[in-house]
């Protein structure tokens, strides 16, 4: 794999040296390396929105930081969750008085650092509470539902928590809309290419020429089948399938994101998205809000995900409500 | 054979278990790489380095020396490893606060303190493959070592058999946290990744003390 | 290459169709199969701006088809111009009796397209005039720009000429818009991994791994020099020692555009810009708009291309213009 | 031996250019691969297969057949050699509007006009290694034959003759134009993609007009 980095052991530090560079309008440095704060006014008589996670998912996590969307972020090495200091840290930039939402995804590691942070950030007289993403259906049967990863549908929680936190709800109601937000959401992701994180430099799991990876998790986490790679229609056959039962879906509009998870050409996430909206229709589901891109990826993985979240009034409200970030923009 | 050993004295310990960490980086991460994702060694050897840097710049005994240890695991490494091991140096350093000196029943209470801050944050339960099965059955052979009143160094002697015993549990265990669990019946026939860097701590500690008490 | 498609003669179709079924809001089928248009309502009064070229390179070009972007495109099969029939709808879907500017990249297949698809339009009383986009310093030297290649410039071109004829120019003013935005513009790509049009199969170009081509074009064409791959600092600095010295630049403030190629990952585009933008300010330079993403992509191709716009009052005014489209959208 | 044929009887011409073409698909592709991206049999075949199907549904005389091949050819196929043979079909077509046969004279100026619409797009001139390299030669060497006196049959020999060595021509030039050209001196010792089927599409209509200039 060739690669644009310089020292293997340093792509992160680069990688934020040039998203600072690139967006002194959205983001600004913090005391700490690894934590990013939005660029405008420090949130105040408000909730405060913090996430974090690995890097190597760009825009995931720092590309959801801006107006409408997390206030602070806490960037871990690549795969690699950020340090419970570097989220004690993101705590700090994001309290406004009101307390913080800390929205992450529910890996072994996020989940030890943010809670030795929030004892940390307990000692400021900062109150932190969590909502931990476990949309991805495939990581887990449905009774041990907490033990499913959070993928791309993170960012529908983000979104959620960020925009009622910027209707001045407190704490209570930032965290009841976040976990909701996730509560509707499902995502599974098709793996059709294995990546390599620079430091290690060799890929730690394969996936063969001709064959895909249902299930797949956001760092190769193993899925739920490795079968022949089948025509675009049947994998949104397939991925639809397993999310359509475990939603339950009562005949509710929906918001549809399609992901790349790095090296699948925007193209074929379109027309995958084309039999994701037509099987949708057939079951009478109406996708309301559309997103299709490189939102949640994996470093150069090929493949993609599917995250279909069932809406309510308010959630509708939410996800319409404005934001601006390198990931995601709504026009107020 | 002293009973008892400042914690001034017992300083180079903290920097002598780094080492022996660094030393076996190479180890650590092959035995993750059987069935976790093979970064053990990495991740652990960065930690100590780093550590082990801090403390070459200033003077410290053994509580300071556990503190830094603790705030570089959670300030500087990220993972797992950071907040468990973090927690483990942190909070045995928070246990020696206002103490001068080791003996048998601080170092208990000690031990007791770093297993539970690693259980609390962790919630590894005996037997599922962590380095809670190195843990637990050395802290509780050094106290029923001392229950039966064996002195401080006899005391430390059955923690060293019980943390290699411990070790070897986990060969026949099936993982049931961290990156290991997927693989189910898999995971059976290696050691742990986390209880031979767990193994490696006791003993170096263990090792560090029994000179320093035999010394004296 | 595994991939998330159907047929692979059908790719382009599945593409459109879920471009379609995506985005409502802002795209819509006409009666032509292989031609977009915006939309809202068709230009009036006012000049239509078209263009066009091969798929595989999304979001371009039908990703820039939006309010203060292009009217319609013209869509090629992947890698191969649109038909002259198809740029020749796009011309009447355009029009809104000011006449159209069809701004595209210079490939002869176009080129010779768009010349026939004019022919057509006149029979229409349609005004068709061009700017054909030539940004790409590596495919030619500066003796014979003509020749050079369209790449990722041709964005800046389409925002400058879309923002003038909304503006209310009329064509002679949209051309000249758009052809200074192009003249000020230079890009250049380094390649690191090859990329197969579906309906082919394989790859019909190699890049060896731990060799980069300096100086690729979007189809692979062959670039100026095949090196092992160089640090990231490096690759930042071969390629902008080859736009400034083209571009003459004369210490004006600058648009940069970093986009992928396809499958190198976000947080790679970063940190190049990182070295960009140090590179750039140390030449007294200063980045005054920055794009970073996959803005103009080439299939599954590994690799980057740096896109410079000098600036002055007329260009700054026109890239700062509200825009909304898949690619590219700037806030009202 | 006739002098004409009438656009009615020579239709059928225009679906047998298109099954040569369809035929020498691989060929094309072939040649096409050696110095350019290997798809000139594929765009050419695409496009007349399509043309085909529009004319086997309906009724047509030559003229027709050459104006639905152009329309196909500018409708359906991109790239070059969609406005390049679509620009040649169209403007021969366009050329024997009002004709209701064709002969010696009317089919000169064919040929002339379909040469002229390729140039005027293309820009290309003989020795640039390009589909013209076997249209200007083989018009040259019809309008030659004709002005000497020949008859329509001799006339159409000598641009059959002069065809296949334009085509062979092609050989050693150095290609200036298309893909090709990145190339350079490497363009030279194989033919070119484009004048092979130039080549093919002059040869089947020269053979279909033969054929039925020798019936009649
Ligand atoms: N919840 C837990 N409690 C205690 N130890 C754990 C827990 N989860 C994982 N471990 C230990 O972590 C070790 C792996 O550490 P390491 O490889 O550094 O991190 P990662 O699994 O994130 O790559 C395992 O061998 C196991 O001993
Ligand atoms: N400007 C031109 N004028 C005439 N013929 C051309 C021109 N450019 C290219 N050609 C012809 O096109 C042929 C290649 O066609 P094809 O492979 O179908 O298209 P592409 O080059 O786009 O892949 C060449 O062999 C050459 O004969
Ligand atoms: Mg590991
Ligand atoms: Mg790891
Ligand atoms: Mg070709
Ligand atoms: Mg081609």
């Amino acid at each position: 794999m060739n690669r644009v980095i310089d020292d293997p052991d340093q792509v992160t530090e680069g990688t934020l040296r040039g998203v600072l560079a690139a967006h002194p309008d959205l983001l600004v440095a913090t005391d700490h390396p690894r934590v990013l704060r939005h660029a405008g006014d420090r949130p105040k008589g408000r909730v405060g929105i913090v996430t974090g996670g690995g890097s190597g998912h760009e825009p995931a996590f720092l590309g959801y930081v801006g107006p409408g969307l997390c206030d602070a972020v806490a960037v871990g090495e690549v795969f690699a969750s950020p340090t419970a200091k570097s989220f004690h840290a993101a705590f700090k930039e994001a309290d406004g008085g009101k307390g913080v939402a800390c929205l992450y995804g529910n890996y072994a590691g996020d989940n030890m650092n943010v809670k030795m942070a929030a004892k940390l950030a307990a000692k400021d007289d900062i109150t932190v509470r969590t909502v931990i993403a476990n949309d991805d259906v495939a990581s887990a049967p449905r009774e041990e539902a907490d033990k499913r990863r959070g993928v791309a549908g993170e960012i529908l929680m983000w979104k959620a928590g960020g925009a009622r936190a910027a209707e001045g709800a407190d704490l209570d109601g930032v965290i009841a809309s976040a976990q909701k937000a996730i509560d509707n959401t499902r995502s599974i992701g098709i793996g059709l290419s294995a990546c390599t994180i620079p430091a290690a430099g060799k890929p730690n799991f394969t996936i063969e020429a001709g064959k895909m990876e249902v299930g797949i998790g956001h760092h190769g986490e193993h899925g739920i089948a490795v079968l022949p790679v089948a025509p675009a229609k049947e994998m949104a056959g397939l991925m639809l399938e397993r999310i359509l039962a475990d939603l339950e879906f009562g005949g509710e509009d929906v918001s549809v994101l399609v992901s790349g998870l790095g090296a699948t050409p925007l193209m074929e996430l379109y027309l995958l998205y084309g039999h994701v909206d037509e099987i949708l229709r057939a079951h009478r589901i109406t996708p309301r809000f559309r997103f299709v891109g490189n939102y949640f990826t994996s470093l150069e993985m090929a493949g993609v995900s599917v995250t279909v979240t069932r809406l309510d009034e308010e959630l509708d409200r939410l996800l319409r409500a404005p934001a601006r970030s390198i990931g995601l923009t709504v026009a107020g | 054979m002293a009973e008892t050993v400042t914690l001034a004295d017992a300083a180079p310990i903290a920097t002598e278990i780094g080492a022996v960490i660094i030393e076996n980086q190479g180890l650590l991460s092959e035995i993750d790489g059987a069935t976790g994702d093979g970064d053990h060694g990495i991740n652990m050897a960065k930690g100590f380095r780093l550590a082990n840097e801090r403390l070459g710049k200033k003077s410290f005994d053994l509580r300071e020396g556990f503190a830094t240890i603790g705030d570089t695991l959670l300030g500087d490494i990220g993972g797992s490893m950071g907040p468990l091991y973090g927690s483990f140096f942190t909070d045995m350093a928070d246990s020696l606060e206002g103490s001068d000196k080791l003996d048998r029943d601080n170092f208990a209470a000690m031990l007791t303190a770093g297993e539970a801050g690693v259980v609390d944050l962790g919630e590894a339960k005996v037997g599922d493959k962590t380095l809670i099965d190195v843990l637990v059955p050395a802290r509780d052979a050094f106290a029923a070592a001392a229950k039966d009143g064996k002195d401080f160094a006899a005391s430390l002697e059955a923690l060293k058999a019980a943390s290699a015993e411990g070790l070897e549990s986990t060969r026949d265990m099936v993982a049931k946290l961290g990156r290991a669990a997927r693989l189910g019946e898999r995971s059976r026939g290696t050691l742990d990744a986390g209880a031979c860097s767990a193994n490696l701590i006791l003993q170096a500690l263990a090792d560090g003390l029994l000179k320093r008490l035999h010394a004296a």
